[in-house]
């Protein structure tokens, strides 16, 4: 996204917005992951604890959920600058 | 988004308050994408039995046609949706509630 | 929904609030139908370009999810229309 | 939405910001509502095989009760909620996990 | 949560914005419970009024899910207490 | 929920709005969670046949296990962030579709 318009005043408001939504996407993540890993991993419940397969496994999960949305980032991070070229080309 | 234009000029120093309104909405969508899209790669690529914390090189090559694949859809879905009229479109959103 | 009880400046008020999320709801909508429509249409990742039968999918997807919307929209409308003459009613 | 009554009275001109919050309240409610009823409809009514783009008579029938079945479980929910007591039917939000 | 290190004017703004939460939260569960209820109990279509049996269903479906959210509440509750108490116990 | 500091000092019988602000994230946070527990515990434990209005000795036996073993995860996913680092973590978030 591109805020290059924006003059000193807004982008400062939109930074302080912007870190504001980073921490709440953060947490968001963190709670969507406990609960699809959980979902994935846990499916006894004859015993409160976290068997050790089951913690390997969200642990595993976990490792893998963010590999895959680092790279989903980076392709789409790709993408939007393809877009953003073509975008700036003159035809 | 070509839906969203910027909001108009801004007075020298000042915050043009609908500009901020944009791109603050610009970015959710693009955010509301992007998890979308994280989710619907990992059903479609990511097998869920957990036995290795790595991408095999399947999931890997997986992830890469789904993001081309799934923007193509966004793309598709959004040329739609224009040609189809936005108003049409969103009948039945808050709008045809009320009697404003 | 009825504002008629509220006075010219709640209603310019409730006007532009309405705007906002009207345009938040399409946008809503529209990521909502771009994941339906790739969940129900896509599961072939030999290839990343879309397919022409991947994409007539996509279409009609598309179109028959915005026709469904509107019946719905149609019927809920009578739906509150008939509830709120019920209400107005002396019983 | 019987659970929501309006805020008080409006001096003359001016804007009650409670009455302002109690209808953007209830306009995010209905359209909640809506949403989830276009989607439980969409899972019972509508065939995912996309063959075509238009509603068939058979699904348009189904669309039609399932509007008219969802609204009776909104209103069956909804007294029942209300005659357990909204306070208890709420345990576990925001409210139990603080001393205020 | 403790927001004992509030000062008076702070207690008072948190209490306002938690009692308007728990409206809100209140009526996500509502439409939540809608939303399950209607998707587990009604499966049959030939006709628009809920069934005798649907309509049963419907209020166990409630019913169970209020006491499910309780005994959560509850346990989640203790859960935390521990967690509090172990936080201020000097080890 | 140590990923959140608690903003600076308050001026005494003033309102520091950082306060209030981190507050409500931590409230919303606390709620997330709750509501997946609840549902993903109702997936896990609840019968959908709905014969019965009461929970059964089994589901209740099922609920209690299902909270521990949900905030488990909650604790080990939670070092697990820490210890990558929440910044690598958080990849693809709003952040990294901005310039600033």
């Amino acid at each position: 996204m591109d805020f290059s318009n924006f003059n000193a005043a807004e982008q400062a408001q939109m930074s302080k917005i912007i870190e504001k939504k980073q921490m709440q996407d953060f947490l968001k993540m963190y709670s969507n992951l406990v609960e699809k890993c959980f979902n994935s991993c846990c499916n006894d419940f004859t015993s409160k604890a976290l068997s050790s397969k089951e913690e390997q496994c969200v642990m595993n999960c976990t490792e893998k959920f963010i590999k895959h949305s680092e790279r989903i980032g980076a392709r789409f991070a790709e993408l939007n600058a393809e877009a953003m070229n073509a975008a700036q080309t003159p035809s | 988004m070509s839906f969203l234009g910027r909001g108009g000029s801004t007075p020298t120093g000042g915050v043009n308050p609908e500009r901020i309104d944009m791109a603050v909405t610009e970015l959710d969508t693009v955010t509301d994408f992007f998890n979308r899209m994280v989710s619907s790669c990992h059903a479609k690529c990511i097998s869920t039995r957990y036995a290795d914390a790595d991408l095999n090189k399947g999931e890997s090559v997986c992830i890469d046609r789904c993001v081309a694949k799934f923007s193509e859809v966004q793309k598709k879905v959004g040329e739609k949706l224009q040609n189809r009229g936005a108003a049409a479109a969103s009948a039945g959103g808050a709008g045809s509630f009320t009697g404003l």
